[in-house]
């Protein structure tokens, strides 16, 4: 065929492959790959976004195939749109979380209403009807004009789409740190439930079957989203508007039911959501996962506007829209479904065995690629590293020591550990009748329908540990997962994760990728809690000021019985208030939120994380649950033993008499692989000779009663330490617009 | 008195869900001949203590900039009356 | 009681609700999809909450207009019971079954919480199994729940003893601060003339099972069966 | 081709709690002199067959009764354009 004739007007500039963010040894490599031949600009565009860190994973490849994905239990790893575990009884858990970052910073709105979107399809096309979302969200310091905003309108976008499609938003997090000033981090999580045998797949197969795109039409929505998402902000960034995507959750919310009406029928061959890249990587990467080739008629493609080019159809991001290989003569059964949804449907091409990806606009060539050269010849770097300086371990004498109620009423009302009430009140938490432990706990509970067990689920990363100590901060973040879906009584089974990362280019961000993925795989080779599924996110800097390295991890457990959950709130009077898993006195003070928040100061080695013990504590812990001695259940993290023991009797509204605990470094350090726990009076000495039996550490430090915290004569009251708590976040957002 | 009478749409190109959705609607209850449809909104001002109309005008331009419309995906678009 | 419940695109409460009646009628609930005109003889329809049309123009005005209202329109003539939470409010009230309308929350944001509301009525078939004054605690979900009327549609309301729930404290007391949203006089619900009507905007279906934390809307899906049987 | 404007906006005496708070932020904000603000909506509904603005006009206003306003809150107001 005629290339020149058909193909191409103009030749590639060196600006056009910059704009495109290729290097110029990625482009030489294009043209190896094309024998030479120059690309056209379409061709030149799905190089652009398939070689792109977001879709290629150039950087982090090499390492991530280092995380443990496998266990008995795991049916589908990494690799897929989502992840896959068989929770028993003929189920499949699915679920993934994913990052809208950048989008989110441009405009909070719709970045974030869009990035629910994404992740929701990333669980309904394998299968599974989603059951919950989670949303682990990182803002700029309190105090930057531009953090209000930003709040309100990534809340709001979160709950504006998920609200509106009915699926429960039940947990995450939120953390505000100067660092993420330029950059803040919006990541969603997904969670779906699908029987067992009925799980999708994206790889293509059979020449001849037809590809259909289903779902909205396509405009000129977010065109080098992908790209963009790479490439590192400056201060013009506000400026790259017209990239920005509007969400359409009523659609989404049709696209899902339509979808799961077309898997209950036979006609699927496989079946892959168009996310970032849109059209690009949805086809391209069906093809060469079933090591196919592909042809799309260009013409047939739902477009939104006149006039739209091949390349901007094959880049652009609009949202909900979905790539389907059906099976033969499944046209007519697949047509009228989505009619019935009165959503697009359009046969756009069909697989060829050829191994090419052909678009033809009105039967011309407009693009020819080879897929599995492409594929195969995408950069993988091994980009230089060092490791972080380790940080001096701080001795509790040299943190100032105030008064504990003092501390305690600093902490309590403080912007990291303030209430989020505000947030999730915005989310339809309960949607779908299922939601059985809501927000404000340790991890979030979802009945699985018409049964008596249920998922629990959960977000967790301390960014300020993974600073100081990659490694150890890497492995805290997956402890601390385990640890709360442990604390509600689940059996934790796997987690996904986000890796939010600044520049991969500078040695010493790369050094914390590296570090923090080695710490993740060890905590979940220790924990037998494999990564099924995952997203990178890089160059998360603003005028070359990273954010906290921010490892985000989402936890999935089993509760096989409903019944046998617990919550961290104070059930009654009179009850025994045990620590479980306190090694020693010294008190870890490092990197603590006492140190921050109390002090000024941001320093020190972060806690360590011993997973022999976090295994035997938790597993203790969880053991009891199931046996029915605890009656409230909390695991220590952010402002350490009071802030934990505040928060439970706010829960009950129930105060507790403390004894056995002292000091600074006692009451707020943030050793790793602790829990609190109550247990009727008349348990306590049996659970605590259980606990010393096989040697997990456990000491008795109080008694619930009352509407005070009591402890070595002085008392806070419930009533201030409430207000404190609920306080803050309505009194921040008051202002916002 | 003047009053400012403000409309802010959506840019070209952006997505209107809203729109889209009433078009359905309306073909749906049976109008014939409905081309497209665009949801926006109308804002009114009023601005008591103002007399000089171009003053008026710029001064709820910054307001559409600071708060009355998203600039990244609308434009907006200020009259002044008496 | 043979019961169905509308699905509109964009409903999301529907098999919730379908499945807090199955818990009462120990049978499956008939699902109508809103192109249906032609369903059987029904004792009770539900129009259930959600994101009918996605909310957009108005909360519940596309869904209003639907066919399958005009048929609804034609049971309730013949006295066939509605129930309608949350969106299904809005839809019945835009559909002129209910008087006034649901408006943007005072606050301006969506809630998602438990609220307290006292009963006002037991007279009606949803009702009656509550006593006047019982306290229910009960979630919402909504960012348009502020019920507006004009004056002599609220005297009217009032007059007929046509106000089924209104938001109140723990102890019962119906206080501006347990107003969630802004309602006129806090109302919650409000039956049509002939109470055959209910309108409200929290989600019984979302309490009705104490594993979940609470039943206390069980009742309302037992009265029906009890006295539709 | 025919283009109608619609204006939809509040009857007066219904409470506006949107354009309350746009008000409160805009004095907020720092905006001297902002008197009542009322938040309605603008709709655009294209007519491509239409040749008579006469009748476009009655036909939106159709449109506007059966769905496009709430007639117990809301008032609207059609313009026919070129
Ligand atoms: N963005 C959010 N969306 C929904 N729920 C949230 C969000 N942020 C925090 N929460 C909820 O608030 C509670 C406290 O969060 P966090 O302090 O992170 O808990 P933990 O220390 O146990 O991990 C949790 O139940 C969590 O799910
Ligand atoms: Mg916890």
């Amino acid at each position: 065929m005629n290339h020149a004739s058909t193909m191409r007007n103009t030749r590639i500039t060196p600006d056009d492959i910059k704009s495109h963010g290729l290097s110029d040894a990625e482009y030489a490599k294009i043209l190896e790959v094309l024998g030479g031949r120059e690309p056209n600009l379409v061709e030149l565009g799905i190089f652009s976004v398939m070689w792109s860190e977001h879709c290629s994973y150039k950087s982090s490849k090499k390492w991530l195939k280092t995380l443990p994905t496998t266990a008995p239990w795991v049916i589908c790893g990494p690799g897929e749109n989502a992840g896959v575990i068989d929770i028993g009884e003929g189920l499949a858990a699915i679920f993934k979380m994913e990052s809208h970052n950048h989008p989110s910073f441009i405009e909070p709105y719709q970045g974030a209403a869009t990035g629910v979107g994404g992740i929701l399809r990333d669980v309904f096309t394998m299968g599974a009807r989603p059951i919950a979302n989670m949303n682990a969200l990182r803002f700029g310091d309190p105090k930057h004009p531009k953090t209000r905003h930003l709040v309100a309108g990534v809340v709001a976008g979160i709950g504006g789409y998920g609200n509106c499609v009915g699926v429960p938003t039940v947990g995450g997090e939120v953390n505000f740190h100067a660092s993420y000033n330029g950059n803040i981090l919006v990541n969603a999580m997904t969670v779906g439930l699908a029987a067992k045998d009925k799980i999708f797949y994206s790889a293509a197969a059979g020449a001849g079957n037809p590809v259909v795109y289903v779902g909205s039409k396509t405009g000129r929505d977010g065109i080098h989203g992908a790209t963009m998402a790479s490439a590192e902000f400056d201060a013009n960034s506000e400026d790259k508007r017209p990239t920005v995507q509007v969400g359409d959750p009523f659609t989404e919310k049709l696209l899902i039911e339509a979808c799961m009406e077309l898997m209950a029928t036979d006609a699927i061959q496989s079946i892959q959501d168009m996310g970032a890249a849109g059209l690009t990587s949805s086809s391209f990467e069906m093809a060469s996962k079933g090591g196919m080739g592909v042809e799309l008629n260009m013409e047939a493609v739902p477009c939104r506007e006149e006039g739209m080019t091949p390349y901007e159809m094959m880049l652009s991001e609009s949202q909900e829209r979905m790539l389907i290989i059906l099976k033969p003569g499944k046209e007519g059964i697949a047509r009228k479904i989505f009619e019935k949804w009165e959503l697009d449907f359009a046969v756009i091409g069909h697989l060829t065995d050829t191994g090419r990806m052909v678009l033809k606009l009105r039967g011309a060539i407009v693009c020819d690629l080879p897929i599995d050269p492409l594929a195969q010849a995408s950069p993988e770097y091994d980009r230089p590293w060092v490791a972080t300086a380790k940080q001096p371990i701080l001795a509790a004498s040299q943190v100032k020591n105030l008064p504990w109620r003092e501390a305690l009423r600093i902490l309590m009302g403080c912007p990291d550990i303030a209430s989020r009430r505000w947030v999730w009140e915005q989310y339809d938490h309960m949607v779908m009748a299922d939601t059985a432990q809501r927000p404000g706990g340790d991890a979030a509970v979802v009945r699985i329908h018409r049964s008596n067990r249920a998922l629990a689920m959960t977000t967790d990363c301390t960014p300020r540990y993974v600073k100081a100590d990659p490694f150890e901060g890497g492995k805290q973040a997956v402890a601390e997962t385990w640890r709360n879906l442990t604390a509600v009584g689940a059996r934790p089974l796997a987690i996904t994760d986000n890796l939010n990362f600044g520049n991969p280019q500078k040695p010493e961000i790369m050094g914390q990728i590296v570090e923090a993925i080695k710490g993740i795989g060890a905590a979940c080779i220790a924990l037998d809690y494999p990564v099924i599924s995952g997203n990178v996110s890089l160059y998360n800097e603003t005028d070359g000021i990273p954010i906290m390295p921010t490892p985000a991890i989402g936890g999935v457990g089993i509760l096989d019985k409903l019944d046998q959950m617990t919550t961290i709130a104070f059930k009654a009077e009179g009850e025994a208030v045990l620590l479980l898993g306190q090694k020693d006195d010294a008190g870890w003070l490092g990197q603590s939120l006492y140190l921050r928040e109390v002090c000024g100061e941001e320093k020190g080695a972060p806690p360590p994380v011993d997973l022999a013990h976090e295994r035997k504590v938790g597993d203790f812990v969880r053991g009891l649950i199931h046996d029915r001695k605890i009656t409230a259940c909390h695991d220590l993290s952010d402002g350490g033993l009071l802030v934990a023991l505040a928060e439970m009797a706010l829960g009950g509204n129930i105060g507790a008499a403390l004894e056995n605990v002292a000091g600074h470094a006692v009451l707020f350090g943030e050793d790793q692989g602790r829990y609190l726990v109550t247990v009727k009076a008349i348990d306590a000495s049996a659970v605590q000779s259980e606990a010393q039996k096989i040697g997990v550490p456990v000491r008795r430090i109080g008694i619930t009663g009352g509407l005070d915290l009591t402890l070595g004569g002085e008392s806070a009251s419930l009533h201030d330490m409430r207000q404190l708590h609920e306080g803050w976040f309505p009194a921040y957002m008051a202002n916002a617009t | 008195m003047l009053k400012a009478k403000v409309h802010i749409t959506l840019k070209s190109g952006v997505l209107d869900p809203q729109g889209k959705a009433v078009e359905h609607a309306l073909i749906g209850l049976g109008f014939p001949g409905v081309g497209g449809v665009r949801q926006g909104k109308y804002i009114e001002v009023d601005l008591p203590e103002q007399r000089d109309k171009s003053k008026a005008k710029s001064q709820v331009e910054d307001m559409c900039k600071a708060l009355l419309a998203n600039t990244v995906i609308e434009n907006y678009n200020v009259e002044v009356v008496d | 009681m043979k019961a169905a419940v509308i699905v509109f695109p964009g409903s999301n409460c529907d098999r919730d609700i379908a499945l807090a009646l199955e818990q009462s009628t120990g049978t499956p609930t008939t699902m109508v999809w809103h192109q249906d005109t032609d369903f059987p003889e029904l004792d009770l329809i539900v129009v259930p909450g959600g994101f009918s049309y996605g909310d957009y123009l108005r909360c519940g005005a596309m869904a209003a207009h639907s066919p399958v209202m005009r048929e609804v329109k034609r049971r309730v003539e013949k006295g066939t019971r509605v129930l309608a939470v949350c969106n299904g409010f809005q839809i019945v009230t835009e559909a002129g079954l209910l008087p006034g309308v649901l408006m943007r929350n005072r606050g301006l944001k969506y809630v998602c919480k438990d609220v307290h509301v006292r009963v006002e009525d037991s007279q009606s078939a949803f009702t009656a199994k509550y006593n006047i004054g019982d306290v229910l605690r009960i979630p919402i979900g909504h960012a348009e729940g502020n019920y507006f009327a004009d004056h002599e549609t609220l005297q009217m309301l009032e007059a007929e003893g046509r106000v089924a729930f209104r938001y109140c404290a723990l102890d019962g007391e119906v206080t501006d601060d347990a107003n969630p949203n802004g309602s006129q006089r806090n109302i919650a619900g409000i039956f049509n003339k002939s109470r055959t009507v209910l309108g409200m905007m929290p989600h019984p279906e979302r309490l009705a099972d104490a594993k979940l934390g609470g039943n206390d809307g069980r009742a309302l899906f037992d009265a029906l069966v009890e006295t539709l049987a």
